[in-house]
């Protein structure tokens, strides 16, 4: 008998690469409608993982909007001349982050509040000949989380009659933003787990249906990874071609909504995120997100049917 | 060489199908494998290209212990050697020409000469206007002669063939045992498990004949049947 | 030739069910991971789909509760006497939808008022010399839609110096209220489609793989609805059996959360829907979703393979 | 009372398997289909049983045109015909009893009588120790017997085989072609492809050979080959 080669042969030639690579995008063809099955499970469960994407990047992003609006209320004492008041501003503003310091005398201070109450606001005219406010700073910090202490710190300066920024206010919203923040990631790991394991489930649907013929492949001499590339092939552009569409239709519906509904909302304390950086994350993740599902769902299938 | 040594094989659902085999075979024989239905020519073949294990007993094949071979190097004993399945094993989704292309893509030959064996073997079983076809537009004998074509395309040292005439007429049958013979005198062996009677009494050869799992007769020249 | 039986008998025998349904079962532990591919399908895709019906009946429920609060507050001429303010009183009432009606005198009016400013609000309790307000009346609607037919009648009336139903908030509301609604009925439909498409996807390829078998029943004389019904069993089954689990997972997880957070939840203004009649609603929806899905998908699948 | 009048038949990708068919074979008769591989015996046989409709022509089962049955009525019409097909086609999933069973379950037989029936063919064919055995644990005559059995155990009308025969050695060949003599005997009609020259020229009966499609030879106690 012929000198039986047994070094296996690690390296493939390139033409067998291109063998693989035709095989494997002959054999979506071929398996019609295994491989429609397989892409439209990849496709809507990446729709809906792309859409709930969008929705909690938004939310996340008006919970961060909430958040930078927390600010400090500085009341001057009414008997503070102006050259003090210009003082405190300075002493204020060497605090290290600090990042805005608004001036509200106490006349537009009283229009402010009077126009807030609306129609009731009108009983409360007589109160301009005798303005009981007082003048105020507000104070934004750079960075919510300093709130806190950049409140200490003022509060000890002098001629500063009160304080407010709302300690309530503040942490409920704080505690609530992180709650959405951690609720959108728990719901987004859910749905892509769920992604993950439904298409990868398809796959290997297909893949069992085409068990017989892997063994056929073993037992006239095909080593594994000689099978197990055009699958490979197979599983990525699955995952590609599946992921197509969502980011089409992502694409193309946030745009839409941006321009319709984003500009002139009702609501204009919420704003949309624009759709450059986000769209381009997203997709980004779902083509990846695709393909390496595809890839694993078609290998780790194929994998148990290899030992013949 | 083909050597076995007291190998028994008892299925998972407990049938003994083999019960003590040693046997030698040497390189270049002309070998029929004869015995009635379930009588284990199926699994003693089946033990060769290692479709089987067995559950006692040593096979070894160029001196090599085949329960030495790692996983991964099976796929290389089994391209030397070529082998024609009792149920064919045509992959369904290729046509012929690519079922025939498979065994010669599996050890990375040239395109051009992947052609020019298949349709040089395609045209010794004579199906060359079937090469486009898919097994299941195929009659009977014509998916066994594929089975054959794809067995010998890569010139095989070894030819294993579970009655490959099964579905054949006599005339094509005959046919095919004189490619049989002729790849023999280019010195592969060939090892051939049977029921046709004409055949084995007609082209003498060695003959094993199998039953119970046991060997019962082993003859140089043999027939068919017992002569005794 | 023996006389052929052309009349297809189309009564079946009793115990030609009890073998469907014994093959049926069957079924399910025969064809292993393809059983617990499409239960798992079922499963997952039923959790989903409850899980956010949970969530909106519980938007649904609170967008009910914020339209219940929309209120019309009459201010009653400062000048009318007591008789005339109860005149005003039985004519509101006399109106068809009125639900109820609160008598807020001034005084208690600007005690409220003073304290829902806060700390602000001190600065205002000179006001309590000459108390601007104007005694009211809070008018509640029987039903949100008709409080601005109520509205107009009361206008009209004597003694009314001015009425105010916040049309602005109140219309942003009900169309937000109303956006929520649609946007949850679009979105839970979004999801029962999607779910019904990949559980039957996944159905569908777990009889492919028998597509073969169908034929050979076929050629041995078996009628279609012979080979449909174990089909039928098979599907009901997945369905049903599918369904155990969400049903499970949603009915503890959803009573700890009410029990958990639902009792001292720090948004008092928001209220978890009672468990009961609103988790077996929708365990009835999944069984019946799971069960339909698992029969319809099944039939369909195999109806193709019928032609042999 | 099979009838075939002027039957064509081209399959979708073109070829033309059956030329122009004209045959009558009477109830009761015991018929040989002979031909070389390709010839058309299995679309000849497929048409009968309407896998396969012809193209053109008609034919005639119990004087009842077959293009005439309405697609729910097909069933009906198979279960008068006992078929062992040339691929076997046993059910994967079924044991060997559950595939025999299958065939009276669809004529909703009773299951004492289901069980005594299949036990009974089991015994015929020499298989009653392997019913509990799912197909691809039988070795391939025992699946071909188990296809012969399924296809005589309820009793029709006509028994088409199509190489019964191929897989199994010629003893077990003989047995079963003395049950298939005997069921014969009691009336059933047996039409019958085979490649097995012995059979044929032994057991002497009707043979008709075809040949591309066509009737090449029509005797009535005829033999494999020509004897002009
Ligand atoms: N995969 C298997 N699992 C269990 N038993 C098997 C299996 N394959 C074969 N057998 C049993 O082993 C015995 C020998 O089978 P084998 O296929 O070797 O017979 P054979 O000689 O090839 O018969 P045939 O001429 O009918 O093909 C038989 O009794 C058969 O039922
Ligand atoms: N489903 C099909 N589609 C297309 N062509 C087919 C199909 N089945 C058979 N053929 C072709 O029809 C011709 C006759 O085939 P058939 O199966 O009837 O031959 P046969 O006489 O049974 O041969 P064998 O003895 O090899 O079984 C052959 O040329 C074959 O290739
Ligand atoms: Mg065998
Ligand atoms: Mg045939």
């Amino acid at each position: 008998m012929r000198g039986m080669k047994l070094g296996g042969r690690t390296t493939m030639k390139v033409r067998t690469y291109g063998r693989h690579f035709k095989e494997g995008s002959k054999n979506l063809v071929r398996n019609g409608w295994m491989t429609f099955a397989s892409i439209s499970a990849v496709t809507v469960m990446l729709l809906v993982v792309g859409a709930f994407l969008a929705v909690i990047m938004n939310i996340n992003h008006f919970a961060d909007s909430l958040e930078e609006d927390v600010e400090i209320r500085v009341f001057i004492d009414r008997d503070a001349e102006t050259s003090e008041q210009d003082n405190l501003e300075e002493n204020i503003d060497t605090l290290s982050g600090v990042d805005t310091i608004d001036y509200i005398p106490r006349d537009e201070g009283l229009e402010d509040f009077i126009d807030s109450l609306g129609d009731e606001g009108d009983y409360f005219e007589s109160l301009r000949e005798e303005n009981p406010l007082n003048d105020v700073f507000v104070v934004n910090a750079e960075n919510p989380e300093q709130t806190d202490r950049l409140a200490a710190d003022i509060e000890g300066m002098d001629h500063v009659e009160n304080l407010e920024y709302g300690q309530d206010i503040f942490e409920q919203l704080f505690s609530a933003t992180d709650f959405i923040r951690i609720a959108g990631i728990v719901l987004i790991a859910g749905l892509l787990f769920t992604a993950i394991f439904l298409i990868a489930n398809t796959i290997k649907l297909t893949i069992i249906a085409r068990k017989t013929e892997i063994g056929i492949m073993k037992l006239v001499g095909a080593t594994n990874s000689f099978i197990r590339w055009p699958f490979f092939i197979e599983g990525l552009l699955l995952g590609i071609l599946g992921s197509i569409l969502p980011i089409a239709a992502l694409t193309y519906g946030y745009d839409q909504l941006y321009h319709a509904i984003g500009e002139r909302t009702g609501l204009d304390f919420f704003e949309f995120l624009p759709p450059y950086p986000m769209l381009l994350q997203i997709s980004v993740l779902l083509v990846v997100t695709g393909a390496v599902v595809g890839v694993w769902g078609s290998l780790m299938s194929v994998r148990k049917f290899l030992k013949v | 060489m083909i050597q076995m040594q007291d190998v028994w094989k008892t299925y998972p659902n407990g049938v003994m199908a083999i019960n003590g085999m040693t046997i030698h075979i040497d390189s270049g024989e002309f070998v029929y494998i004869v015995g009635s239905s379930g009588a284990g020519k199926s699994s003693f073949i089946k033990m060769l290209y290692r479709e089987e294990k067995p559950t006692r007993g040593e096979i070894f094949i160029d001196d090599k212990k085949l329960a030495d071979y790692k996983e991964r190097h099976i796929p290389y004993l089994r391209r030397n050697m070529g082998v024609v399945f009792q149920d064919f094993k045509l992959l369904p989704g290729l046509t012929v020409f690519e079922n025939i292309a498979f065994a010669l893509e599996v050890i990375e030959e040239k395109k051009d000469e992947i052609k020019r064996r298949v349709m040089q073997v395609l045209d010794i079983v004579r199906l060359k206007n079937k090469a486009r076809f898919y097994p299941h537009e195929l009659s009977g004998g014509e998916q066994q002669r594929v089975a054959i074509a794809r067995a010998i395309v890569n010139n095989p040292s070894v030819l294993i063939a579970d009655e490959p005439t099964g579905n054949l007429d006599p005339d094509t049958s005959w046919e095919i045992m004189h490619i049989l013979e002729e790849i023999n005198d280019r010195g592969t062996t060939v090892l051939m498990a049977t029921h046709n009677r004409e055949i084995v009494n007609s082209m003498r050869k060695r003959v094993i004949a199998i039953e119970g799992g046991r060997i019962a007769r082993d003859e140089v020249r043999g027939t068919y049947n017992n002569e005794s």
